[in-house]
């Protein structure tokens, strides 16, 4: 009998920061294994909510769906030492991503800045999956420059109305709710003047567009909003404060943006392209080499997680590990259509291999260097809140 | 006239009144909701547009005279191509012309006329520029497999092509079978399965035909990245943010600068290739050089023009996607820049 | 205390402790004039200076309380050579720690109070961290040749090792020959030729005290760097051109970022490295990735340091490029980054 | 009986346009191979002037000094194709570069710009080695940002009194004269207001330093003015245009800065030592790489040499190519560094192979993304006047 299998499996709602590291890692791996369903492990593409449902709702019996909120609201409550490790083994499993806006920025916002009356309405139908969340950050022509948005909300009364149109929000077709930044004082600075609102998708004026990526899957869409009224207290915060809370959405949740876990799958991806074409030794060296850096940007990865786990903020050097990130995934995707020939050139799986689609890692691999911050962007954060290069 | 031996001026004035004749059908500033329209289709092109190539001449190109071909040599060829790949046409053009130049003399009239689609079945590996072997023959009939045939689904008929002969068989031959796959710039490729399927046997492939289509190819690989870099330069310009257009960042002008080299670098090896090609030079190492530096030139520039256009690049609606994908798609065929490197270094091993 | 095994924070604590005590002799920003005196002089180094280092107990850091020494760990000793490598002091504190470690409890009393130095004699590649054979021993006399002993003229006695012995022999004996080189960084290298040299056998080396020796060069590159950046951060800051600061060009910016980034991961591998040696586990992988992520990391960090500083930094009077030159010196010692991804690739063949 | 051998030796001073290009390379290269000092073959640093002098004279008697100036000023007045296989072959035999200055600047000056007096008091100097020229462009605060010098010229009665200093004076140990640039109108705008100076080293108020580069090779100087007197017709070309003047002095030479030569010496150098390590084979990938790229970067420069050779003015875009030579020389640089181990700590040369100097190569290699206009600032440069990218 094995130390793992004498663990008794964990009890739902359970309070797990009683088990150490160890323990706690070996509760989770076996759960996993035994709760995950099994079709859903390492998907290709990101999953629809639709696709990803039964794996959310095995989560929310269980009462891991938020791992980060405290227990008072339904969440697990872990430390950032045992979230990480949380994640560490759903990444290792090949767990796929749900549709977690609710979860990671919705719920969080609303237990930081929320009324009593938010909070009760909105949080247990994030944890039982009955709503699920989309973003309204970007706009057409406000990319990298987030601050510059446009659309508006113009207090009416008891009213809100909201006018403009976001772009690039993550599976916008599968929600049913969206947290929109609004401008409501047009004369303020960039920064000031924007305001926090949620905004059910059904009401009227809301118009969603799905937007297929390069690799032809519709990952994102364009929500639009044409005198869209919604009562005085849809928002969240003060009036004119949305900017500050929107830029603290985004906490520990930064160090996800660099995590090894695509660099990683993509060089597992090679290897096995490689072991397809009979050809592990010809590249013995690439792989080595990518193998080495893939292993040093763990170590470096380490580096921010171990801040996390001592409760530490991170600062805006948590960039670096994101450019390093994409950079390095990038790089390994360009070497499987190099090793690839033909075989990159297939839309689907190869037919006698269909684990192994080339193409589609390389493609998937182009907008990691965009989102969260581009980065070009990223770099200049760096240059002036790290190194002091700033004009 | 001998086109290949007139001097510079001639021929430079020829060579521009054919690119500009090619605006017609493959224009470098077309827009591409035709291309668009045919894509993840099949057959996945326009037999119309097939008509007016092959009206124009282009299809029996670098044919004698005497065959009915326009003899004209590898600079006209590639400057066709060149315009064909930045036009992202998804006609078969090059592979139409390796079919032709394979079969020479026995070149079929329909094939020029563009009434009969014939394209090459040569290859059995995921990489090269090898022809494969491993077809057997009896009594008329052919059996293997070939794999990689692009645009197969268009076809009338194949050019089964193995070191030692040229078979041509009807695209709805008893006995053969296709296994098509959809590619990612919206193609497509396929196997050919040949059981006893019956074949006109013609005369052994001359390898040169396929260092041709090679450098073909990488004039198309360099249409396709002079093109998406023109879109590219043009979004820099007009895109504004953070108050300025993008194009003022020093970091992203750099970026354009390091593209323009590559394209730069692209032009002038494949300049001297042709060069060496149409002065009938052993042009294999050369070749390789063109074809690899196209390759990852063409990757690099059209990766770094998706980029460059931020977010909106990563979408199927942005155009400038589809020359990436077209790039994704070209590098690797007749060769990969792997291929064509460890080609040049065994060619030139013992070399001065 | 058994300092190892200590906690966290009083280890940290400790370290601490000795990084600012080693400011007397090894300064981060001490100026660099003593290091320029000594350029390209026999000995080359400053041994009033190496009886500080030795007063300081920093020589028998390793050695267990037992033996004299301190009994620390790697840690404490990287942060030493880190500092060390930041002051560019020519004296050779890894050679001789790592002469010490190989002898272990034979260590003579006078190595370890400075007033002996002894430096080993390992390699007779010019790459690699394979202890050379061929030496052989006749009546308690050796003969055979050892290469690159860095700032041999500096020695009083030399350790001769192969891989079944240690030879510990007078640096004035007869029967041995040096030839010296200069090295680009002012100091030298010695090729020792041995005939016939009286030593004294001791017993055989363990091979973990060359992978130490690689994790201190790994951390004395990690010094480099990070004081060549500081020094360029600095230059970026106030050099005017063009009516501003060179470090408000974006170009500029992004590659100190570069530069940042490589500074970040060397650091975090080199810790991961730390500890598995201290944790007493095979980190010979480990070690490898170090050692080649510290070579070069460093060689490009000086580089674009030296770089960065324009036409001035090519001059010899400009301190930055003595960075670069330390780096080029400590790149290949106890193996190349190319070596040592080598050794990790043939380390890791068959592991899951 | 050879073709070569068959041709008469060229005699001197004879005008070789006359020849067929094939005829003149072929007699270009049995002369150089018959004259040519062999002490002075591939010297590994730039040689100072005393030791390059038996070339240089030999040149000299042969009427071959300045094969761009016209026949009528004593030179060979070559087209520039043929001036192109001149150089060509005699950077493929490892002739040393001269002490150039008067040859490749100073004398296209004057035949442009100077006075009938000036042309005949120093083209003659020139052509005999008489006088060895430097130049005084660069200052201390206008590195990249040449038009921002200091150095001050002020008109005092028949004289004009100069101050200020001139840094990367190249060989300014050697010269007996040097040009300069210098502010005369101090109110002007950046470009506007600079003229051009002709002073003798040995004024007095000229001070000159040496400048020790990171090969420790004492390659430039610094050249100080202390109240230097210099008579009213030192000047060349109208006052206040030297900006104009300078910016036009290089002409085609801007070709040679991207010439191949530097990457090829390179690459030749790592060829010999993986030979001497024995390790050809292991590298065999490496170098076959590097040469494709050496390859194709002569494809690139054939491209501008030949608008050269047609005559054609050469564009901002040549700046690419010295872009390219710069990083592809140093690509190769690194990569001697790379296979070197300690043979690359050397100062000197590697004692059982004298030919070989790995680190020497990698130190050399690092200026050259920095002089004649550093990689930057050409990237500017393209951007602007070649994609229109400029502010």
């Amino acid at each position: 009998m094995t130390a793992t299998a004498s663990l008794t499996a964990p009890q739902p709602h359970a309070d797990l920061n009683l088990l150490s590291d160890t323990d706690f890692r070996a509760a989770v791996r076996g759960w996993i294994a035994t709760n995950y369903p099994q079709d859903l492990r390492s998907p290709p593409k990101r999953l629809h909510a639709a696709e990803a449902m039964p794996w959310y709702k095995i989560l929310s019996q269980q009462g891991w769906l938020a791992p980060g909120w405290p227990r008072e609201y339904g969440g697990m409550g872990l430390t950032p030492s045992k979230l990480l490790i949380l994640i560490e083994e759903m990444e290792r499993y090949g767990c796929a991503r749900l549709p977690d806006t609710g979860v990671t920025m919705v719920g969080p916002l609303l237990i930081a800045h929320g009324t009593d009356a938010q909070r009760a309405y909105h949080l247990p139908k994030i944890l039982s999956g009955e709503v699920i969340w989309c973003q309204g950050y970007s706009e057409p022509n406000a990319g990298s420059d987030l601050a510059a948005l446009r659309t508006s909300a113009v207090r009416e009364g008891d009213q809100w109305v909201i006018n403009g149109q976001k772009v690039w929000t993550t599976l916008g077709m599968d929600a049913q709710w969206i947290f929109v930044l609004a401008r409501t004082n047009p004369q303020a600075a960039k920064q000031k003047g924007i305001s926090f609102f949620l905004v059910p998708m059904d009401t009227p004026g809301v118009t969603v567009r799905s937007i297929i990526n390069i690799d032809l899957h519709d990952e994102f869409a364009e929500v639009f909003f044409d005198d869209v009224r919604i009562p005085a207290d849809a928002i969240v915060g003060a009036v004119n404060e949305g900017w500050t809370i929107a830029k603290n959405l985004l906490g520990f949740e930064r160090l996800f943006l660099g995590s090894p876990k695509q660099s990683e799958g993509a060089l597992d991806h090679l290897e096995r392209l490689c072991d397809h074409l009979g050809k592990r030794g010809d590249y013995a060296s690439l792989l080595n080499g990518l193998r080495m850096e893939l292993e040093d940007h763990k170590s470096f990865y380490t580096t921010f997680a171990d801040k996390v786990r001592r409760g530490d903020t991170l600062g805006p050097d948590v960039s670096m590990l994101k450019i390093n990130q994409s950079a390095l995934y990038q790089k390994i995707a360009d070497r499987i259509m190099d090793v690839a020939g033909e075989l990159g050139t297939l839309a689907g799986q190869v037919p006698d291999a269909p684990t192994l689609y080339p193409g589609s890692v390389f493609l998937q691999a182009r907008p990691t260097s965009i989102y969260g911050g581009s980065s070009e962007i990223q770099r200049n954060i760096v240059a002036r809140q790290v190194l002091g290069l700033g004009r | 006239m001998d086109v290949v031996n007139a001097t510079g001026e001639d021929r430079l004035e020829g060579l521009r009144m054919l690119v500009g004749s090619a605006a017609g059908v493959a224009a470098r500033d077309g827009d591409l909701k035709a291309v668009r329209q045919l894509r993840f289709g099949r057959p996945g092109l326009d037999r119309g547009r097939w008509s007016e190539i092959s009206a124009m001449g282009w299809l029996g190109l670098r044919l004698p005279e005497a065959a009915g071909g326009a003899g004209l040599g590898m600079a006209e060829y590639a400057a066709l191509t060149g315009e064909v790949g930045a036009a992202l046409l998804p006609e078969p053009f090059i592979e139409a012309q390796l079919a032709l130049d394979l079969m020479g003399k026995d070149a079929p009239a329909e094939a020029l006329s563009g009434d009969r689609l014939i394209l090459p079945a040569w290859l059995d590996a995921p990489d090269g520029l090898t022809i494969a072997g491993d077809i057997t023959e009896a009594e008329g009939r052919i059996s293997g497999r070939r794999r990689f045939v692009p645009m197969a689904a268009a076809a009338d008929a194949f050019l089964v092509v193995s070191s030692e002969a040229c078979w041509l068989i009807d695209a709805k031959a008893a006995g053969l079978s296709l296994e098509i796959e959809d590619t990612v710039d919206g193609g497509h490729t396929a196997t050919l399965i040949l059981d006893g399927v019956e074949a006109d046997r013609l005369s052994a492939p001359d390898a040169k035909a396929l260092e041709a289509a090679a450098l073909a190819t990488a004039s198309a690989l360099l249409g396709i990245m002079e093109r998406a870099f023109a879109i590219t330069l043009d979004y820099l310009k007009t895109r504004v943010q953070f108050g300025q257009p993008i194009g003022h960042f020093q970091a992203l002008q750099h970026r354009a600068v390091d593209m323009e080299i590559e394209i730069g670098l692209t032009r002038a090896v494949l300049h001297d290739a042709i060069e060496a090609f149409d002065a009938g030079d052993d042009c294999r190492r050369i070749t390789s050089r063109a074809k690899a530096r196209a390759a990852d030139a063409a990757m690099l520039v059209t990766r770094e023009a998706v980029q460059l256009h931020g977010a909106i690049g990563y979408t199927d609606e942005a155009d400038i996607g589809l020359f990436l994908r077209r790039a994704m798609v070209l590098a690797p065929r007749y060769g990969s820049a792997g291929f064509h490197r460890q080609r040049y270094g065994s060619l030139t091993e013992g070399r001065p």
